[in-house]
């Protein structure tokens, strides 16, 4: 039964991609860090039209969930696949502080009840719910985003945590709350807008969020979050917790038997990765100008966590290169040739998982051949292909780059 | 011997029906080493189970300083002062023996002291001590999966030191070693029995002749015998177990 | 009164039928994911190939063979199972084989599929739902009394359903590539030791749990939709349904189905269908938060 | 990532910006006569730039392709290139071709909104022929307020909306509702009525009109209002209420894959027309190829199209349609309101004698369309179409018999005491 060895050695060589990101990290992190805030702040913003900004503006906001991810799942070992329920979370706590602000009751006066939102009137309510009033403030606005998801999160991940659910189970769990949160938003569309979402979102504290010195101005805003993002990841993952989140994913129980409340630990990088997602989701309202309940189901969690996959779950910078090709992608392949697009797609799925466990971050070329090869011949995997995983990298650079191009500038 | 430091009573646990351990009751003392001995399915590894509280016990109680046990959770039990060791050796492999040493420093152990913990001088000074102790000292930067069978089985029990338990529960901490390796571990569990008690699950008897000051066999979940080695050594019962099987 | 009492009736055959339809969606599953701990998101789309087989086979019959139309449908069960099942053969063999070690990423990698899948039924039949035309001995209902209609296509489905549940333990339980199976998943490397060849016994869990997916699909047909994405309707609850009857035990599948089906049928009679599911799937949760083994599995020594 | 010089990643990223850059690069080239400088952002009402050369003029396609509403959309996107092509064939719009740029929605309305912003930011089209859920018209709508663009919309939908940029070629709910529910209260002396439908706005606001007229106007009764998510397949439940209340008239707006798990449950149940009248306004003869016939026979379905209308517009248009997409294809309400869409906007844009959006949106009120394969039909000062509404009954080929015909139904897309 030749089969499992290849896949124990990828999941072994996982282990070393994040281990190496956990010891010797302090090396190249600040260059890559400085050109990523280049790319971001300096060269994108040059390259492209607002159009184009707006749109990678948009892709950026998903990267949130997958630097979210890569913590929770790369290195926690916890597959969320409700991610999206975060993400529309916070969303919806930004979109309902617009909303309230668009329908004031001069632009609202054709309402039989004006000064709410219009949907509300459309489904006869007569004033507006308690739940709804503190969003008026923005300061409330703001925590909620971070709190809402956070406070979710926890109720979820504390009572599954210590009952040591994980893995497979866990992530069932989380798929059927964000289906359960999806069908409750559309069937309660007095209160939520329903399956239109909350749309014609206009301005923020008098400021036209639509014109394109806005939409610039949220993209650095956005970009720069997200950068913060990327130090917060790094400050844990150099600390003492990254090496104890890999413990906890390699052997939770000699983590629970050292001592350390794992299921604290693991809530923990849950809630983070909750957090992460809504202020993704709160970026994306105010840069999209509408939330809708399509963010919170099934299949926009599952594309995250593939975008996240295709980067490298083991690599913040991964996640977000990953995020920014994938959506690329999309774009491109559906403007082009829509038939085409979900078979590739799937293609690179399937792709990533195979041939490349560790998302582009971790991509290795010339191992990916001589594995392809090999399994044509029906042989199995050498040694060599991940015998000297240091050796990788060096190696695996030009490809990396190269495969990238092609997953989207052909 | 000092006061008791550990004292199971009438401790029993079933699963489904089957009877793992029954109405076991066992005293142990402080600096004191002593031995679980018994054939396969005698209940050794489930009676660790239930003082570290991995299981629950169906009835019965776990006194660990005259301190109630049962219904802690595990973690809590380690802060009480209980390392656990597993009968395969079960360390970080990716990461070094420093840091393996380390994961173990009892600092409040939160999500919160571990993102603000820094690498004190005497953080550093504790792990090299102990690594002196479990013959690591010359390995502390190496990834902990080139370690050999025996020196991982050290560097875990290394890693329970470092928490300054008072009780030390070890699960055969000598399976598969060496000859020389298991000198060398004997030599070291006498030195750790010192202020501290150590409960060993072991098949070796020479191995329990060397450390253990008492020994308990158990047999299908019940106390056999109980004494010093020689005493038991003699115990017809005891023996007819052994060559029953 | 007389009246009442009718709709009590229906509406327990109702809730009954809701359990078949849940069950024999999980049946599949319940063995790939169950037993084998393969998580294959397009367990859907393997309903859905089923659903086209037996939509392609009802106008093969009204075209060339007219004789055969009044009972084409029980050709179609046994085609698509034997359609499903060959797929399945070569997705294990391609895909899910190297990633045993890897749930998780099977999870993903599966995804995948299922998003090819889909767009090969949307390729291959168009976006359009397709409507595969019924015998009519599977339309209409019984009559017991004038006031209650037994419809016939929930009965045949229930029968479907139970004659495979069956049909599942029988092999599991009775024969010996049954006791070869469960010993694979109980323990790989010992039943390879005991001289199974386990890799041919995934190959052929792996198919027959698709297998059983093909049926399903066709039996669907009966009183569902055929498109490109009707199979993926079913994922979630499927997968609900399986752990929470606690995933080793068949029993528990069957008896979570039950219960989920019971809840739901109940709870649409006194509210919007909406509220009925959200209720439902939160109770499913939270019960499961309790109790993460789900209903039915032993307490063993971790 | 930290063995794989980042540097590589970003050309790879660059490369990927540059690709679909380039890509709206060459469209803009391809009309570049009368393109925007780059500085000069469209959208400015006057002087607006579009991309109209002196040979072609280009007009966006925005539906699904590709998603769960790609079921119900594909008809509108052939309906649509018919038109356009029928239009190229009889000498374009003054004298310039249309070129179809086609997006693709993908189901999504996110991408809905991002491909609008394309169509409008880059392409320039002069008019968007497109949407078809509530959901995706929303999400585009800033979108078309904000670049001043052109959108014809051709569901029939819940009304509450109307926009400068935006035409209706379908019917608001009051025009496909009242007139129905008329009609089946008078014929039929239904007075009890049991409504139910797919769980989201359109259903809902409809069910919420027809609650009011009934009791209200009919003076009737509602003895039921349900409502189930989309995608929902077991109806039982429903079926057993159904049963237990007797109405005179059940009123279905399930949409999507529920309908057909609906209607065969039904038929299956012992529902049928001979023991229950029912009354649909969400199937269309494109959800009947799901449903089968045979499940419906003798349910009557209120909208202002038919494939099996009989004039003589209507049969030139099903011929070619059929010509050009086999003979077994469908016609439902939509796909007809998408055809008028392109027609509509000739008619404006020549009435104008101009592409530019506010002209044509201001010479639009009052245009007739005599050669609509539904008849007649006048656009609105509203932007919603005068037209008539029809009731149908399902026959078992999948097609409707039309066997009522009402007057021109003002359209009245925010009706008083309907709210």
């Amino acid at each position: 039964m030749p089969t499992p060895h290849p896949s124990a050695q990828r999941a072994n060589a996982l282990r070393h991609l994040t281990t190496r990101l956990v010891t010797d990290l302090r090396g190249r992190e600040n260059t890559y860090f400085l050109i990523l805030a280049v790319l971001l702040l300096v060269a994108f913003p040059l390259f492209m039209d607002v159009f184009r900004l707006n749109l990678v503006g948009k892709y950026l906001t998903y990267a949130f969930v997958s630097l979210g991810l890569v913590l929770c799942w790369g290195y926690g070992g916890i597959l969320s696949l409700g991610q999206g329920v975060f993400f529309g979370l916070g969303g919806y706590c930004m979109a309902m502080f617009l909303k309230l602000e668009a329908s004031d009751p001069v632009s609202t006066s054709i309402q039989s009840t004006p000064g709410i939102p219009d949907f509300m009137d459309w489904n006869q309510l007569k004033a507006l719910p308690l739940f709804w009033a503190p969003f008026r403030s923005f300061g409330f606005t703001l925590i909620a985003i971070a709190v809402v998801p956070a406070v979710l999160a926890a109720l979820l991940g504390i009572p599954m945590f210590r009952r040591r659910v994980g893995g497979v189970y866990f992530a069932i769990i989380t798929q059927a709350v964000a289906s359960i949160l999806a069908i409750l938003i559309v069937g309660q569309q007095g209160y939520t807008g329903g399956i239109n979402g909350i749309t014609d979102l206009k301005t923020l504290h008098g400021w036209d969020i639509r014109t394109d010195s806005a939409k610039r101005i949220l993209y650095y805003v956005n970009a720069l979050l997200l950068l913060g993002g990327v130090g917060v990841g790094f400050s844990i993952l150099r600390s003492k917790l990254g090496r104890l989140l890999v413990a906890l994913r390699d052997r939770e129980e000699r983590v629970l038997f050292t001592g350390y409340d794992v299921a604290s630990i693991k809530t923990f990088v849950f809630v983070l990765a909750a957090i992460y997602s809504a202020v993704g989701g709160a970026m994306f309202t105010l840069q999209v100008g509408f939330m809708s309940p399509s963010f919170v189901g099934i299949v926009p969690s599952i594309e995250m966590v593939i975008a996240a996959a295709v980067g490298g779950r083991g690599s913040l910078f991964g996640a977000i290169y990953g995020t920014l090709l994938v959506n690329f992608g999309k774009t491109y392949f559906s403007e082009s040739f829509p038939e085409l697009w979900l078979f590739v797609i799937g293609a690179l799925f399937i792709a990533v998982v195979m041939l490349f466990p560790d998302g582009l971050a971790g991509i290795d070329l010339r191992g990916a051949i001589l594995r392809l090869v090999l399994r044509v011949r029906g042989g199995r995997r050498p040694m060599a292909a991940s015998a000297a995983p240091p050796a990788k990298g060096e190696l695996s650079a030009e490809p990396a780059g190269s495969s990238g191009a092609g997953a989207v500038g052909t | 011997m000092s006061a008791p430091i550990l004292q199971t009573e009438s401790l029993s646990v079933s699963f489904d029906g089957f009877k793992a351990v029954e109405n076991l009751s066992i005293t142990v003392d402080t600096d004191e080493v002593r031995a679980i001995i018994g054939p396969n399915g005698a209940g050794k590894t489930t009676l660790l189970d239930l003082i570290s509280g991995r299981t629950a016990p169906t009835s019965g109680q776990v006194r660990f300083k005259g301190r109630e046990l049962t219904g802690m959770r595990e973690f809590q039990i380690v802060r009480a002062g209980i390392g656990r060791k597993f009968q395969t050796p079960s360390v970080y492999e990716s990461l070094t023996v420093f840091e393996n040493l380390e994961m173990s420093y009892p600092d409040p152990r939160s999500w919160w002291s571990a993102w603000r913990f820094r690498r004190s001088a005497e953080v550093v000074a504790l792990i090299e001590q102990v690594a002196d102790q479990v013959y690591l000292k010359d390995r502390l930067k190496d990834r902990a999966e080139t370690l050999g069978h025996g020196q991982k089985q050290w560097l875990e029990i290394g890693a329970l030191l470092i928490q300054r338990p008072e009780l030390l529960l070890l699960d055969e901490p000598v399976a598969g070693m060496s000859v020389g390796d298991r000198e060398m571990t004997a030599e070291l569990l006498k030195n750790l029995s010192k202020g501290r008690a150590v409960v060993v699950v072991e098949h070796d008897m020479d191995f329990v002749k060397k450390i253990a000051h008492r020994v308990t066999v158990l047999h299908q979940g019940r106390l056999l015998a109980e004494g010093p080695m020689e005493g038991v050594q003699g115990d017809p019962r005891v023996i007819e177990v052994y060559l029953g099987h | 009164m007389h009246a009442s009492l009718a709709i009590w009736i229906m509406q327990a055959f109702n809730g009954l039928s809701t359990f078949s339809v849940l069950l024999l969606m999980a049946l599949g599953l319940a063995i790939i994911f169950g037993q084998m701990g393969v998580i294959n998101m397009a367990h859907g789309e393997f309903l859905t190939i089923g659903a086209y087989t037996t939509y392609l086979l009802s106008h093969a019959s009204e075209k060339w063979a007219p004789w055969l139309s009044k009972w084409y449908f029980l050709v179609a069960v046994v085609v698509a199972f034997s359609l499903a099942g060959f797929v399945g053969l070569l997705v294990e063999h391609l895909l899910i084989r190297r990633l045993y070690r890897r749930p998780l990423d099977t999870l993903l990698a599966t995804w995948g599929l299922s998003l090819i899948m889909q767009q090969t039924f949307r390729s291959a039949f168009g976006a359009r739902e397709v409507s595969a035309t019924l015998p009519d001995w599977l339309m209409g209902s019984l009559k017991p009394t004038p006031a209650i209609d037994i419809p016939i296509n929930g009965l045949f489905v229930m029968g479907l359903t139970m004659g495979l549940t069956a049909l599942v333990f029988v092999l599991l339980f009775r024969t010996r590539i049954g006791v070869d199976v469960r010993a694979t998943m109980q323990n790989r490397a010992m039943a390879g030791a005991a001289g199974i060849n386990t890799g041919r016994i995934d190959r052929f869990t792996f198919a027959f749990g698709c297998g059983l997916a093909g049926i399903a699909g066709a039996a669907f047909t009966t009183i569902g939709s055929t498109g490109p994405t009707s199979g993926s309707l079913y994922i979630v609850d499927t997968f609900l349904v399986v752990v929470f009857g606690g995933a080793q035990s068949l029993l528990g599948t069957i008896a979570s189905a039950f219960t989920i089906a019971q809840t739901q049928a109940t709870t649409e009679f006194f509210m919007t269908g909406s509220m009925a599911k959200v209720l439902t799937l939160s109770a499913v949760i939270l019960i499961l938060m309790a109790r993460p083994q789900g209903l039915f599995t032993l307490q063993l020594r971790r | 990532m930290t063995w794989t010089p980042t540097i590589f990643r970003i050309f790879a990223l660059l490369a990927a910006v540059a690709a679909p850059a380039a890509l709206a690069g060459c469209d803009k080239g391809s009309s570049a006569a009368t393109m925007a400088p780059p500085g000069d952002k469209p959208g400015a009402a006057t002087g607006q730039k579009l991309a109209v050369s002196e040979s072609e003029v280009v007009v966006g396609q925005l539906h699904s392709a590709t998603g769960t509403m790609a079921i119900s959309e594909t008809g509108s996107i052939e309906a649509e290139r018919l038109a356009i092509d029928q239009i190229n064939e009889s000498g374009g719009i003054l004298h310039r071709k249309i070129r179809i740029i086609q997006e693709d929605g993908a189901s999504d309305w996110p991408t809905f909104a991002e491909k609008a912003k394309k169509l409008l930011e880059q392409d320039h089209v002069a008019s968007v022929m497109g949407c078809w859920t509530s959901a995706s018209r929303k999400a585009v709508l800033p979108v078309f307020e904000k670049d001043n663009g052109l959108l014809y919309y051709p569901t029939f939908y819940e009304g509450l909306e109307q926009s400068k940029n935006v035409f209706y070629t379908g019917q608001e709910a009051t025009q496909q509702i009242l007139a129905g529910l008329d009609w089946i209260h008078k014929t039929k002396n239904a007075n009890t009525f049991f409504l139910i439908g797919s769980d989201y706005i359109w259903p809902r606001t409809s069910n919420k009109i027809a609650r009011k007229h009934i009791e209200n106007v009919l003076h009737g009764q509602v003895v039921g209002e349900e409502y189930y998510p989309l995608g929902h397949t077991q109806f039982g439940s429903l079926i057993n209420k159904i049963k237990a209340q007797k109405p005179d008239v059940v009123y279905a707006i399930v949409v999507g894959g529920s309908n057909v798990a609906f209607y065969k449950q039904l038929r299956a149940a012992g529902v049928t027309a001979e023991n229950q009248t029912l009354l649909t306004i969400s199937v269309t003869e494109d959800e009947m190829l799901g449903i089968g016939g045979e499940n419906m026979v003798g349910f009557y379905a209120a909208m202002k199209y038919f494939q099996s209308l009989e004039n003589d517009n209507n049969k030139k248009f099903v011929a070619a349609f059929k010509a050009k997409y086999g003979p077994n294809s469908v016609i439902g309400d939509v796909t007809q309101a998408a055809y008028l869409g392109p027609w509509l906007w000739k008619a404006g844009v020549e009435k104008a004698q101009s592409f530019d959006v506010d002209k044509v949106v201001a010479a639009s009120p009052g245009i007739e369309l005599t050669t609509a394969p539904e008849g007649y039909v006048k656009i609105h000062p509203n932007h919603h179409l005068w037209s008539k509404l029809r009731v149908g009954q399902a026959q078992a080929d999948g097609q409707y018999k039309v066997i009522y015909e009402s007057d021109l139904i003002e359209p009245n897309p925010f009706p008083k005491g309907y709210q």
